[in-house]
């Protein structure tokens, strides 16, 4: 059998999505024997230029022209391309303040009037090139990129399962931090599959990924309205990681 | 005849950068370091923000220290509004910078290096080549990581740590768990010290100013950052002390102090910290030739002694946690309230610095990170620069090799330094 | 625990022998049961259904289009829709599948003896009801007459038409074929009417107060068919719709395809529309 | 006679007795202030004065999410689990009917290899219960699903044996028990909720467009709820070349239960409350004209947005004077 090829890549991010497949150590001898990891800068010297993929895993949001450029040719160069984590699929941290203030100020800001950085308000993947799976996270879990892996082996893509992370949290009997601690948690409008860690460990959901795909946001936004949050926090905390949100969305 | 050499992108590190190499005949005029790692601009990005979420999102800044950074902007967060937390909070986040510390330096050392001196492309092809090695390097990033996703909930961008205290206190149970899996790696530690003891065969390269944080001093903003020729100042003072130049035409930071370009990590802290712990001080004794005056070559090795020092640390506090029981422990409420609150600790790859500006409501009106990376570039530049040099007569295959090795030497996290330098 | 009963749970292993091409993303798989699979899973009465699994993929209901083959080998007529078909569609043959069942309610063989049998199939709902059809021409004597209508959107999209020709041709089937659309370059090729399956119908005389209809097509199919049925006096007891919903289980547990209070995999997948009357969300 | 009275002072011996049967787990309190069942390890973790665990007992019986199968070169095999005998103390009535209700789905035609497995091993010792606001359950069950039902009365438990395994444990714990009375029960009003109309679905009570526009889809109150059951099945290829096929916990109030290829037959969050109405309140074949509701109130307790589907019950021009 011949070993599918890879290439794992960045754009603008934090590397945590890619660090997630050096993190899975219990796994990683077979995927190296398993896989061909032709273009993987973050762990592999001297890739081939001119590769095909069978797939391209990338992470990251899209803010420079360098990262198009890469991103184009990975697109071209790949049977699949996997936009990997929350950055790659939403946006992402970079782009938090993306409706908020204009790059140019937040350029000024960090490096001074005389700053001239080629870049653009980060933007999700998806609004450049089409994507064939996507796996959402800050960072994702392991278990995500280990199941897309052996689906790429097997041939085919891993099943979609969508439920808010409410569902994993009660689940796992956490206390309600929403409902007992009157807390801002974005977790009914989240997409599950985290189980739930951090209302596990007692922290709020923050909502790192991303809108699940009923979120009744206009809801959301009312019940953490009654329970005293002002709609300027509220917005700032939602759009960390993704900026894009329908506030009036229902359905 | 001028000619440039490109290392693009530079591998095996974390981010995006480049570096560039102009020879004059066989003669390296210059060489271009270019951390060309998108600006992700996180200190706009935190104006606005409630000081809760300062730290969430700052840990974002980099994945492979995470851990750190959000540790150093909840101290940052608490010095500005003077809260001082309890025992089990302190113990249980320097456990996880400890797992931090063992998480980078397994991970750079087996995942990033080791294929430099077996002469292999990568990970992938060291799990074909070696296995076991790598295996062994895997175990003990794992051991690193287990700190993080039990004490810290999660291995990347931990989530227990809030400012004033905890979600969580971690169990007995968890706590011995950790022991044991920490004790498990302790001789995969000692064999990382032979192993990475060998140095890259380059020429001489320039003696580092070596920075790094002193410890001991109980408030942590008040804490002082010390250099080998003798000077040192408090960490409050430091940006009267660290200027970080925006060089005109280049748009690059660049953090200097006092007009020389430090060098921080795991070298540095060998040399300025004392008294490592038992087992690491045996290690030190034996390599302290290739580490202490030495150049930034020391570093592997310095890692590899600091991966015996972090699991012996870590061991130390469990031991504290556990002996604690159920006492120690409670989460501080913080009132917001005007002012400016430092905090610096040692990350993995040095000497990292938080500072923050909140208003009365506890909004961010002002954020300053300076990082490891930026402050070891200029001497990774000129490092570069004196290889290039001395190494005129090699070819540009070997030229561009060793470079890249030197630049894995400084262990560089391009992310967290979204700076760009010219020289 | 029997073995029956466990393979209510767990899937027979079933050899893929062969796959036919139908159209561009349609094909019929040809599969083996395991030897001691064979008395259970032939055992179905036609429009009852299998689990199919495919490894790697998962499990999906699909009603054989056939009745078994003489050696047990039974035919799927499959249309690549998602996740787990299109892992189906790039399996090799000699592939190991999954089969489990049958399950489900099949159409009401005993009840429509000695009556003139009405087959209206829209697109894939051909699969289906082909293992009726089979069963009808096979038993021929048992009924009266039996008659196809199917339509598909167009002519390359219309599944078995040679075989049903054949059939039609030995006489003992009424077929009539129809496609919403016959593009420019298909004329001349293919001689089939040009409309609407309840345009058809309404055209069509036949003995309705006796008549069992059966229909299988997709959803919005299914309200125009039953009024034009019933306007032609065909009563709601004798119209059997075979109806498609999620399922994960096949028997009645998880949950996925109530149809009102009714289970789609245990009442159903064959209702009559008398059933499904007080049910404004079944169709 | 039988000796069939607990006293207090007895309780905990009678506890380390149960213990000879199987892992105890009963009522507890985390350590965040949940109650939650989980394992025993000393009497006094038992907290007799709970009023509802977050989950019902049904995850010992269905958890969250569990393998079920496997495949190797394509052949499936049934996944089997190791389960211990667990003794489950302290289950109150309306718990003990969301059991019998699940035994009805799952112990039926051709068993659930997974549940009886479980089930086999669990044996249920009840507790009888003070409702609150959120309770509405309908007694004791006629005969209750236990193998022992113990009732609060006075300064002790009257302890009832109500199968074989119960009496082996009675016996096992007869020194224990005496003759006398400890005191007497208190009898207690109970609502209870029957079985519904299933037109009532498609009432015009206006409560169903509030509910459909603030449910916030979050699933809470299945998840909590002792009788839902419905499940997601998917199958996970492995790297090893392997796979599993897993069941987890499904929610009819997500957007993806009523999907096929190329329609949605529960598409808009109103008809999706309405099939949960009739699933709760109508039952589905084969248990149809059955309320599956229990009434232990969790799914009012848990819900962010206070649904209380029972509302839709009452006609809405009933409960308050139209202006
Ligand atoms: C009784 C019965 C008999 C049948 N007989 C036949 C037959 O003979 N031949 C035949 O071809 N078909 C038949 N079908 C239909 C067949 O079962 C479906 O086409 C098949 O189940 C599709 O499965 P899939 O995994 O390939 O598609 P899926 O991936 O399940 O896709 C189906 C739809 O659901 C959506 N979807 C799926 N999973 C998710 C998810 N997790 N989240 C969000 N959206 C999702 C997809 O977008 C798509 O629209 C029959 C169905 C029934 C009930
Ligand atoms: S804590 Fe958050 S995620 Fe958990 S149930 Fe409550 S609202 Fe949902
Ligand atoms: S609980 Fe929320 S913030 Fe935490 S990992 Fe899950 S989705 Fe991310
Ligand atoms: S519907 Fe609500 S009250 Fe009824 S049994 Fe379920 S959770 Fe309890």
């Amino acid at each position: 059998m011949t070993r599918p090829k890879l290439a794992i890549a960045g754009l603008t991010a934090c590397s945590g999505c890619q660090l997630t497949l050096l993190n899975c150590e219990d796994q990683l001898v077979d995927v190296a024997r398993l896989f061909d990891l032709v273009y993987f800068p973050m762990g592999e010297s001297g890739s081939d230029p001119d590769a095909v993929f069978d797939a391209a895993i990338v992470e990251g949001a899209v803010s420079t022209p360098a990262d198009v450029e890469l991103l184009f040719g990975l697109r071209n160069a790949s049977h699949l391309l996997v936009a990997f984590g929350t950055c790659a699929l939403w946006g992402g941290v970079a782009a938090m303040n993306n409706k908020v203030s204009g790059r140019d100020e937040l350029v000024r800001q960090v490096y001074g009037d005389s700053g001239r950085i080629e870049s653009f308000p980060p933007s999700p993947m998806g609004n450049f090139v089409s994507i064939d799976f996507a796996i959402t996270g800050c960072p994702p879990e392991k278990h995500d990129l280990l199941a897309l892996l052996a689906a790429v082996l097997a041939g085919t893509l891993p099943p979609l399962q969508s439920y808010p992370v409410c569902t994993e949290c009660r689940s796992r009997e956490n206390l309600c931090l929403l409902l007992e601690k009157g807390e801002l948690c974005l977790g009914p409008i989240i997409q599950g599959g985290c189980n739930a860690r951090c209302p596990a460990t007692g922290i709020v959901c923050e909502g790192c990924r991303g809108p699940v795909r009923e979120a009744n946001v206009a809801q959301e936004l009312e019940l953490l309205l009654e329970r005293g949050f002002d709609r300027k926090e509220i917005e700032r905390r939602m759009s960390r990681f993704t900026p894009e949100w329908d506030y009036g969305k229902r359905r | 005849m001028g000619s440039v050499v490109e290392i693009n992108p530079l591998t095996r590190v974390e981010g995006h950068g480049s570096v560039k190499v102009y020879r004059e005949g066989s003669r390296v005029e210059r060489v271009d370091l270019c951390l060309t790692e998108s600006p992700r601009l996180f200190e706009a990005l935190l104006i606005g923000k409630s000081y809760a979420e300062v730290p969430e999102i700052i840990c974002r800044i980099c994945s492979l220290c995470s851990t750190v950074h959000k540790v150093t902007a909840l101290l940052a967060v608490e010095d500005a509004f003077q809260v001082e937390v309890s025992e089990v909070t302190a113990l249980t986040r320097e456990l996880m910078v400890q797992g931090g510390q063992i998480q980078d330096h397994a991970l750079h050392l087996y995942c990033l290096l080791l294929p430099d001196l077996l002469g292999v492309r990568g990970v992938g092809e060291l799990a074909l080549k070696a296995p076991e090695l790598l295996k062994t390097g895997l175990a003990m990033r794992k051991a690193g990581n287990m700190i993080q996703e039990t004490v810290g909930g999660r291995i990347i961008h931990p989530v227990n740590i809030i400012p004033g205290g905890l979600g969580r206190r971690i169990g007995k149970e968890q706590l011995l768990l950790l022991r044991s899996e920490l004790e498990a790696i302790l001789p995969s530690c000692k064999e990382a010290f032979r192993l990475f003891r060998t140095p890259f065969p380059f020429p001489e390269l320039p003696k580092p100013h070596c920075m790094a944080l002193a410890p001991s001093a109980a408030v942590p903003a008040a804490r002082r950052l010390v250099f080998c020729d003798g000077h040192s100042f408090p960490v409050s003072d430091y940006r009267d002390e660290i200027c970080e130049e925006v060089i005109p035409h280049s748009h690059a930071k660049r953090a200097r102090v006092l007009g020389a370009d430090p060098t921080v990590g795991a070298l540095a802290r060998l040399t300025l910290q004392p008294c490592p712990a038992a087992g690491a001080d045996e290690m030190l004794r034996s390599a302290r030739e290739e580490i202490i005056g030495k150049d930034i070559r020391g570093n592997n090795v310095a890692q590899a002694i600091e991966l015996w020092q972090a699991v012996a640390r870590a061991l130390e506090l469990i031991d504290r946690l556990v002996e604690l029981g159920a006492k120690g422990g409670g989460n501080v409420k913080i009132l917001p309230r005007r002012g400016r609150g430092s905090a610096a600790c040692e990350a993995p790859r040095g000497v990292l610095i938080h500072s923050y500006d909140f208003d009365q409501e506890g909004i961010c009106t002002g954020a300053d990170v300076i990082t490891p990376t930026s402050l070891n570039q200029g001497a990774l530049a000129r490092d570069l620069l004196a290889l290039g040099r001395g190494m005129d007569a090699e070819d540009d295959l070997r030229l561009t090799t060793a470079m890249e090795r030197l630049v894995r030497c400084y262990d560089p996290c391009i992310s967290c330094s979204v700076h760009l330098l010219r020289l | 625990m029997t073995t029956q009963n466990s393979h209510m749970h767990t899937p027979f292993a079933a050899t893929l022998l062969e796959r036919r091409d139908l159209s561009a993303d349609t094909a019929l798989f040809r599969v083996a049961p395991e030897e001691s699979a064979l008395r259970t899973l032939c055992s179905f009465v036609p429009g009852q259904f299998v689990q199919l699994s495919v490894p790697g993929g998962g499990e999906v209901p699909i009603s054989p289009a056939d009745l078994p083959a003489a050696d047990g080998t039974l035919e799927l007529c499959v249309r690549r829709a998602g996740h787990v078909t299109e892992v189906l569609h790039q399996a090799a043959t000699g592939a190991t599948l999954g089969l489990r069942g049958p399950f489900g309610t099949g159409f009401p063989l005993e009840e429509m003896a000695g009556r003139p049998v009405l087959l209206l199939a829209g697109g894939l709902g051909i699969a289906p009801l082909r293992s009726l059809l089979m069963h009808l021409l096979r038993n021929r004597n048992d009924f009266e007459e039996v008659t196809l209508m199917y339509g598909a959107r167009q002519p390359k999209l219309m599944l078995f038409r040679e075989e049903l020709a054949a059939l039609a041709a030995k006489g003992g089937l009424r077929l009539f074929l129809t496609v919403d659309f016959a593009p420019e370059e298909s004329a001349g090729t293919f001689s089939c009417a040009v409309g609407l399956l309840p345009d058809l119908l309404k055209g069509f005389r036949f003995d309705a107060e006796r008549t069992y209809a059966a229909v299988c097509g997709p959803p919005p199919l299914y309200r125009c068919l039953i009024g034009e049925l019933q306007k032609a006096g065909v009563e709601a007891e004798r119209i059997l719709l075979s109806l498609e919903r999620r399922m994960r289980c096949g028997i009645g547990r998880c949950c996925h395809c109530a149809i009102g209070q009714k289970l789609c995999c245990v009442d159903g997948p064959v209702f009559r529309a008398s059933e499904l009357r007080q049910i404004p969300e079944a169709l | 006679m039988d000796k069939k009275y607990l006293k207090n002072g007895q309780f905990s011996e009678f506890i380390e007795t149960l213990r000879l049967f199987g892992d105890l787990h009963g009522p507890t309190m985390s350590d965040t202030g949940v109650f939650a069942f989980s394992p025993v390890s000393d009497p006094s973790q038992l907290r007799l004065d709970y009023q509802r665990t977050q989950i019902p007992p049904k995850k010992y019986l269905l958890p969250f999410r569990e393998e079920i199968l496997s495949y190797r070169e394509g052949n499936y095999r049934q996944s089997h689990h190791h389960t211990p005998e667990i003794i489950l103390f302290g289950v109150h009535p309306c718990d003990l009917d969301g059991i019998a209700y699940l035994d009805r789905v799952f112990l039926g035609d051709s068993p659930d290899p997974c549940y009886a497995g479980r089930r086999a091993r669990l044996t249920l010792v009840g507790l009888s219960c003070v409702p609150d606001d959120f309770c509405f359950c309908s007694g004791l069950a006629e005969p209750p699903t236990c193998d022992l039902f113990l009732t609060l009365q006075g300064d002790g438990f009257k302890v009832d044996a109500l199968s074989a395994r119960g009496k082996e444990i009675a016996q096992a714990a007869k020194d224990l028990l005496s003759l006398e009375a400890t005191g007497a029960t208190v009898p207690l009003q109970r609502t209870g909720i029957t079985a519904q109309d299933p037109q009532l679905r498609f009432s015009d009570n206006p409560l169903w467009d509030k509910f459909a526009t603030t449910c916030v889809s979050c699933g809470a109150c299945s998840v909590c709820c002792p009788t839902c059951y419905c499940f997601d099945v998917r199958e996970y290829p492995s790297l090893d070349g392997g796979g599993i096929r897993l069941r987890e916990w499904d929610n009819c109030l997500f957007v993806t239960h009523g999907e096929v290829a190329g329609a949605n037959f529960r598409g808009s969050r109103l008809e999706r409350l309405r099939y949960r109405f009739l699933h709760k309140y109508c039952g589905f074949t084969p248990l149809q004209g059955m309320t599956s509701c229990v009434g232990c109130g969790r799914c009012k307790e848990v819900c962010p947005v206070d649904i209380d589907l029972r509302e839709l019950t009452v006609n809405p021009d009933q409960g308050t004077e139209s202006p």
